[in-house]
């Protein structure tokens, strides 16, 4: 590593609206180093890389940069344009892409070559198809409508944006959060890639495996404040999630609650397929969780649609509570007591211009079949008893933190009493204390005879909470494994690595 | 009380901004001519503007629900021409064609509603389309002028009232309908469908997926607003009889009255109330020109002017960042609705 | 930059003008200049005109009172022999300003109904029609046509703006066919014959004398107009103003209605609420019923008043007994151009300029005018002067 | 890498599909010129004949430079409805300048630009600074404008020399000079939008603005950029105005044009939502309404059955563009058939 940093940031502070979420943080970044930032979410990783690259400013502490030729100097970001102009992309977990430009396009959004003051073509292609191959990548046309890739590869073209500014700093928030497996190792190829191009990468990421992987230092925030800042080489995975969590993995999940017990099977699902699941058998019982496993486009989250009717099977059979039903649209779903917390709370879940009063009320008011004054006056004890925190039942939800904008969305769907709760990704992006309240309100429910069924991509989470595992491998079920599994069965099935006995292949 | 914080919030938020407008124009009038504000001419002016302000409630749901309807004032017209030409003066017919007029405009709504919603076409166009369509049908079924006249019958809504009231003279039906139909309608944004509207409005996906019928509200916001034409219709046909002219440019009134009201294009925003009192405005800021005798042909300038500043004021207000900190809501337990 | 491509392509065009195989349509005399100067800018009023137009008023038009649309105030014959034409069966094109408002509804029924009988007789073959919906460029482009057609025996224009019309019906003109401008003028005399009535000065000084005549010294009037910029409006409106300019009333204001019932008695309402109103004057007919009803409910009693001869206005007029004058812009005009196409295709003499009769309807002729049209629409106008044509009066009546 | 595999082909046929779409409105272009043509013939006529096509092109013109412009506002999400008031105003400002005088043209002309260029600017900066939607924002700018047209301009006014009477009247063969100045400025708007980063960057703003600024687009720019354009082509429509007139026309602005360019910016194919279409496709949505009037003036259609036929086109054909769009999100599936008979 050099002598002069890359990157120094000094003292970092930062406050929306007079909350502060960045207390004096510093952070350094050596030339060609990975250096992960970790934290739960609310930690403040993300306000530092924004700051970082000029989304935001900071209130306070200073940023030296010693890129290039340019020796090293004070910067103080006001616009993303000046970040990149000093080097530093990011790439953020919503994508910066259009999907109606050419990837060679979106690579040189904004810089585009020109020829005699006029954008060209020729050289856009060619130097992003030259980009594409110094990282690696092969199967990418540069003329290819970004609308029509893969997440991996809409991702790789955001990184061949970043590499193609000739950034000396890439920061990468959540990079993996949206990836399959076989995508990881290919993002896993670019990144090593860059270190020896000597580029340094920021990894934002609280994916602990990854962090071990590829960092070579670890910055850990917690509540806005620099907890921690060590090598790799001296830090065990253990420390680190204490460090960011402030208490051991174990501790980290509710025991399931006194006299919660499997009951009769409320969803029963028989050969179910369509397009993208097929081949799906499933019980999940009254008191029982069921954890739905596998990679990222193995199909959990089809599963979770054709049960709810978005997309629904096109064979099989499903019953709920003992009655066969053609599940075809939500609205059929719900007056069947199914109830879909989504895997994308802002554009899925809310109406985020709505108060908290009118999103909890949604379901109630959108299904004469659920609707009763009896449910209605329950929201408000069901809200305070999700512990929301917020300005008040008229405060408009986008207003609220991603924790309780969460609890809001499970709040609308108590609030009809279903007998069947699918889970999706229940505790992306949100605060660590607002998960801790979320696992116990599965446990409750669970306690309160509901059939829960969760999804998640973070096993652990899946091996802390449910009481039955089922892995899907490419659309199919590849095996079922009790509660408290370890990671290596569930991945075993997950990669395909080994298939269930019983079913036939 | 619940009614009386919302008033509170209404009077803090955007949307408040049209009651100060209100307020402002109508102390200039009163300025201009303290007898505005006897009961009479009073009456007379909530007379004049009850159609308009009929005419914004309707097209309120259609735009909270994310769309468009630029049909309206050619609706207006058909139907008042529709009606001269199927009374004809025949005092027994009033009723019976009162009723197909309902139908016509139900159906007008509904087809746009469906064009918008089934065939995916931006409503902008759907109802640009529907306003050429009915601006040409209605003309081809008249010969070019309207024919027939109207029932006298027909003409008491818009025309007359309950005479003689102490202080206020005459109380025009016109009043009592709009008043009737803003309660409905603001009572209706309360109801379950108009919640549904609303959250349609502001994210179609989530309300989808909370199973509400986002295609069939919209549809039907649409079909209210045929209805407050069809209203309208009767109002304005009664209040002044029939004319080639009836109802032209009225679209373009009334968005800018809903839009004055704090209501934004592209849904999920604003009150229907703030939208009949951007009506009121804008009915308001025309008599002010008027008791002000300014030129007849400046007054589109200041209009405009008038627009797009309180438009830019209600933007900058909306802009501003996120209420203070938040606390528990374990106290606030208000009684839903 | 911008500019820079502009340059370019004003470049191109020229270089393309220069090429060979270019033609150009328009004459390349400008048009008259003081009639320009006249019509243009913010000034309508032009005296020469105004004085004219009111001394025709009192002129006894030639021909047959039974037949005013025959009828020609000190007409100026001119030989047309050389637009004879053998054989009658002729290819009349018209290009009609638009069928926007009742007037030009009723008038273009007349026309019709008036090619109808000389289709009969053998003397119009075709008759070809295209309407620009008000739209000057739309006009233009069809009188183009109708040029580039090359097979319109006559082609009759009703301008539907004076100045910007010029240009094209120069090209008209060109072309070589004879050309007949009805209704209002164009900025040139190219055409054979240019067919109307007196004026709008007429008509806005029959209203306004009117008023003067029939209000106390003192009283107050309130003027209502239809648009800004129409120029046969606008000279209404010059007229009025001159004579109220010399007489003892108080002008309220004017106002612009656009013909919109509503608007209009709204407007009257306001007026009523802030006092006495005397004197209605209108500029058009359009809307009059509105503004009468605007004093039946604000209990006021009927001022004296000038429409239109609009049946609707008519009508409340009779019923209300009140003191009104009906001046009219003689609607019967309309079936003047294709009689007069035909003349000239038969190589007959007509004026140069053909000044029809305009005579405002008085409470004398009220009872006979609304007896004539008993079973006519509302918003039909008295003097169509259809009566004699086959078609009366279900053409007209049921549309 | 099983997973990126179906990938190549998927990307290497969008490009093909984005193309069909401008493909698919010139095809329709020449399905209606085939069935106006037959139409026309039973009647017994010839659409294509010298004096109809003359007819549909010099039909072409005017709308043309107004759509053009308007589809740089809607290739922004943005939108302009006071086009109408701005080609007014140019005519008047045009005529008075050149006074008759053919030495006044070049000024005539630039500052036609300038003062349109400047209304542009504005509705530019009520969108981008002061937040105002721009359906409000230029609806306010349509009326200040036509108060002061009807205020200042009592009807007709100015008086244009004959030389710039030719832009309006003069063709080359069948085809008006209007016509091809027309063509030659949709050209350079094709070709602006493709080479230069300002046209680039609209279809970026209009996709997405916060992409757009990420990428460190200046989108308050591009927009305010796009806005002065379109009046500026309202400009150049007045040019044409004034020269088809003779004269300046305060009237002209009750025609609303601005429906008519927006239809056809829509009939050419480019989204209302923004960020997708162009120039090329417009102009045959120019041409299509052309046509169509033609074919109806032709054929003596009652001029109220044109309105809804017309009507009755733009919706039908939208739909048909929508029908399109709607397996744009669908997912790719994994089992098809032989996954059903398991």
């Amino acid at each position: 590593m050099s002598e002069t940093p890359l990157l120094s940031m000094r003292g970092i502070g930062k406050s929306f609206l007079g909350v502060p979420v960045l207390h004096g943080v510093d952070l350094t970044i050596e030339q060609g180093e990975v250096h992960a930032l970790v934290g739960e979410n609310g930690a403040g990783k993300s306000t530092l890389m924004k700051i970082l690259a000029g989304v935001h400013s900071a209130d306070a502490g200073t940023v030296e940069l010693n890129t290039g030729e340019s020796g090293g100097r004070m910067v103080s970001f006001t616009h993303p344009l000046q970040a990149q102009h000093a080097g530093v992309a990011s790439v953020f977990q919503e994508f910066n892409l259009l999907p109606e430009l050419s990837v060679a396009e979106n690579v040189h959004l904004g810089r585009e070559p020109r020829r005699r003051g006029l954008i060209d073509r020729r050289a856009m292609a060619e130097r992003t198809a030259e980009v594409l191959a110094d990282l690696g990548v092969e199967d990418l046309a540069p003329t290819a409508k970004v609308g029509s890739l893969s997440v991996a590869h809409q991702q790789i073209t955001e990184i061949a944006k970043a590499v193609s500014q000739g950034a000396d700093l890439i920061c990468m928030d959540e990079p993996t959060a949206a990836l399959a497996d076989a995508e990881v190792e290919l993002l896993y190829r670019l990144v090593r890639r860059l270190k020896e191009r000597g580029v340094s990468v920021l990894y934002v990421s609280h994916r602990l495996k990854e962090i071990f992987d590829l960092c070579d230092r670890i910055t850990v925030l917690k509540d806005g404040r620099l907890v921690q800042c060590a090598d790799t080489a001296d830090i065990t995975p253990d420390d680190l999630v204490t460090a960011m969590v402030g208490r051991r993995i174990e501790a980290v999940f509710p025991e399931r609650l006194e006299g919660t017990a499997a009951g009769e099977v409320r969803l029963e699902v028989r050969g179910g397929g369509n397009a993208w699941v097929d081949g799906i058998d499933l019980d999940v019982r009254a008191g029982e969780i069921v954890g739905l496993a596998g990679l990222q486009g193995s199909g959990r989250t089809e599963i979770a649609e054709a049960v709810f009717g978005i997309a629904p099977f096109t064979r099989g059979t499903v019953k709920v509570d003992g009655k066969p039903i053609r599940i075809t649209r939500p609205r059929k779903a719900i007056g069947a007591g199914i109830a879909l917390v989504t895997e994308d709370r802002k554009a899925q879940g809310l109406a985020l211009r709505q108060s908290v009063r009118a999103n909890a009320r949604m379901v109630l008011d959108a299904n004469a079949r659920v609707h009763s004054r009896k449910r209605l006056n329950r929201i408000p004890g069901l809200l305070s008893s999700l512990d929301l925190v917020a300005r008040g039942e008229d405060q408009e939800v986008r207003y609220l933190s991603g924790g309780n904008q969460q609890k809001v969305v499970v709040a609308k769907w108590l609030a009809a009493e279903p007998g069947v709760i699918v889970l999706d990704e229940p505790t992306r992006g949100i605060d660590v204390g607002a998960k801790h309240k979320l696992y116990s309100v599965i446990r409750e429910l669970a306690a309160e005879g509901l059939a829960v069924l969760l999804i998640a991509s973070e096993l652990i989470e899946v091996i802390g909470l449910a009481d039955r595992i089922v892995v899907l491998h490419d659309g199919r079920i590849a095996g079922e494994l009790p509660g408290g599994a370890t990671e290596q069965d569930v991945m075993a099935y997950a990669t395909g690595r080994r298939a269930e006995e019983s079913r036939p292949a | 009380m619940t009614r009386f914080r919302d008033l509170i919030a209404k009077a803090a938020n955007p949307t408040g901004t049209v009651f100060i407008l209100l307020a402002l124009i109508l102390v200039g009038v009163f300025a201009m001519n303290p007898g505005f504000f006897e009961g009479p001419s009073l009456m007379a002016f909530l007379k004049q503007a009850a159609p308009l302000v009929i005419l914004a409630a309707g097209q309120y749901f259609v735009i909270v629900s994310g769309n468009f309807d630029l049909s309206v004032g050619a609706l207006v017209g058909a139907q008042v021409v529709i009606a001269a030409r199927l009374i004809d003066g025949e005092e027994s017919r009033t009723l019976p064609v009162i009723l197909a007029m309902i139908a016509f405009g139900v159906a007008v709504g509904l087809v746009n509603g469906l064009i918008t919603t089934v065939l995916k076409v931006q409503s902008f166009i759907t109802t640009l389309g529907m306003l050429l369509v009915l601006y040409g049908a209605i003309r081809l079924w008249t010969g070019g002028a309207p024919t027939g006249s109207l029932s006298e019958a027909f003409r008491q809504a818009g025309r007359f009232g309950i005479e003689d009231v102490p202080v206020l003279g005459q109380v025009p039906w016109a009043l009592l309908i709009m008043i009737g139909l803003g309660a409905g309608a603001i009572a209706l944004m309360r109801s379950r469908f108009g919640r549904v509207l609303m959250a349609s409005g502001d994210n179609e996906r989530a309300a989808a997926l909370s199973g509400a019928r986002v295609d069939a509200a919209r549809t039907a916001a649409f079909v209210l607003s045929g209805l407050s034409a069809t209203v309208a219709g009767i109002l304005i046909g009664g209040y002044a009889g029939v004319s080639a002219q009836v109802g032209d440019g009225l679209e373009f009134t009334v968005i800018t009255a809903v839009v004055l009201g704090g209501v934004v294009l592209g849904g999920g925003r604003g009150t229907v109330l703030a939208a009949m009192a951007g009506a009121l405005t804008i009915e308001a800021l025309f008599t002010l020109f008027n008791q002000m005798a300014l030129p007849a042909t400046l007054r589109p300038t200041v209009q405009g002017a008038i627009l797009i500043a309180a438009v830019a004021y209600a933007a900058r207000q909306r802009a501003r960042p996120a209420p203070a900190p938040a606390t528990p809501t374990a106290t606030a337990t208000a009684t839903p609705s | 930059m911008k500019t820079q491509r502009l340059a370019a392509a004003s470049v191109a065009a020229l270089g393309l003008l220069l090429a060979t195989g270019c033609t150009t349509d328009t004459p390349a005399d400008t048009p008259d200049e003081e009639t320009t100067a006249a019509e243009s800018g913010d000034e309508w009023f032009v005296q020469a005109d105004y004085d004219e137009q009111l001394a025709q008023r009192d002129i006894e038009p030639e021909g047959d009172p039974n037949t005013p649309w025959l009828q020609a105030i000190e007409p100026e014959w001119i030989d047309t022999t050389e637009y004879a034409k053998e054989g009658g069966d002729a290819t009349l094109c018209f290009s009609n300003a638009s069928v926007s408002n009742p007037w030009r509804v009723t008038g273009w029924i007349t026309m019709q109904q008036q090619v109808e009988v000389l289709q009969e007789s053998g003397q119009i073959g075709e008759f070809r029609v295209s309407d620009a919906g008000d739209d000057d460029d739309q006009q233009i482009s069809d009188i183009q046509a109708f040029i580039d057609a090359g097979d319109c025996d006559s082609i009759i224009i009703s301008p539907s703006t004076t100045a910007t019309l010029t240009p094209a019906v120069e090209a008209a003109c060109a072309s070589g066919v004879p050309v007949v401008v009805f209704d209002r003028g164009v900025n040139t005399d190219c055409a054979v014959t240019f067919i109307h009535p007196i004026g709008g000065y007429a008509f806005g000084a029959d209203a306004a004398e009117f008023l003067v005549d029939n209000l106390e010294p003192g009283s107050t009037v309130l003027a209502l107009r239809i648009l800004p910029g129409v120029d046969v409006l606008e000279n209404r409106w010059a007229a009025a103003e001159q004579i109220f300019g010399d007489s003892e009333l108080e002008i309220l204001g004017n106002e612009f209605t656009g013909g919109d019932a509503a608007e209009i008695k709204n407007i009257v309402s306001q007026y009523l609420e802030r006092g006495e109103v005397d004197g209605i004057w209108m500029d058009a007919g359009d809307g009059a019923v509105a503004a009468i009803e605007a004093f039946e409910d604000a209990g006021q009693p009927y001022p004296v008043m000038t429409g239109e001869d609009e049946l609707s206005f008519m009508r409340k007029w009779e019923e209300t007994g009140m003191t009104a004058l009906a001046p009219v812009y003689s609607n019967f005009q309309w079936r003047t151009p294709v009689i007069a196409a035909t003349m000239i295709l038969a190589g007959e003499q007509v004026p140069s300029e053909w000044v029809l009769p305009q005579d405002p309807i008085t409470e004398a002729e009220l009872g006979d005018y609304l007896e004539r049209n008993a079973d006519m629409p509302s918003l039909h106008y008295a003097k169509f002067g259809g009566e004699d044509l086959p078609g009366f009066p279900d053409a007209w009546r049921d549309r | 890498m099983t997973l990126l595999a179906p990938e190549r082909d998927r990307a290497g046929r969008r490009p093909a599909r984005r193309l069909s779409t401008t493909a698919l409105i010139y095809l329709a272009l020449v399905g209606v010129l085939a069935l106006g043509g037959a139409a026309v013939a039973l009647d017994g006529g010839n659409l294509f004949a010298t004096a109809n096509l003359v007819d549909m092109l010099t039909r072409t013109s005017l709308t043309g430079f107004l759509a053009i412009g308007m589809t740089f506002v809607i290739l922004c999400r943005s939108l302009d409805l006071s086009v109408g008031y701005v080609a007014a105003l140019s005519s008047l400002v045009a005529a008075t300048t050149m006074d008759g005088q053919p030495g006044n043209i070049p000024v005539a002309i630039g500052l036609v630009l300038l003062v349109s260029g400047l209304i542009g600017a504005a509705n530019g900066a009520f969108v981008t600074v002061l937040g105002v939607n721009p359906f409000i924002a230029t609806l306010g700018t349509g009326l200040i404008l036509k108060g002061y047209l009807d205020t200042q301009y009592k009807g007709p006014a100015g008086d244009v020399p004959a030389v710039f009477q030719q832009f309006g009247y003069t063709r080359i063969a069948f085809i008006p000079v209007s016509t091809v100045v027309m063509l030659v400025l949709a050209a350079a708007a094709v070709w602006f939008l493709r080479s230069t980063r300002t046209g680039h960057h609209m279809y970026a703003v209009g996709g997405d603005v916060d992409v757009a600024r990420m990428s460190g687009i200046r989108t308050k720019g591009v927009l305010l950029a796009a806005h002065v354009l379109c009046a500026m082509f309202a400009g150049v429509a007045g040019l044409l105005l004034a020269a088809r007139f003779g004269t300046g026309s305060a009237e002209a602005y009750t025609n609303l044009y601005e429906l008519d360019a927006i239809a056809a910016v829509v009939l050419g194919g480019t989204l209302l939502l923004g960020g997708r279409g162009g120039v090329a496709g417009t102009v045959a949505g120019v041409a299509i309404l052309a046509v169509l009037d033609t074919v109806f003036n032709v054929m003596q259609v009652d001029p109220f059955a044109k309105d809804v036929l017309r009507g009755a086109v733009i919706i039908t054909a939208v739909a048909l563009y929508a029908r399109r769009q709607l397996d744009r999100t669908a997912r790719r599936p994994r089992f098809t058939l032989e996954g059903r008979l398991r």
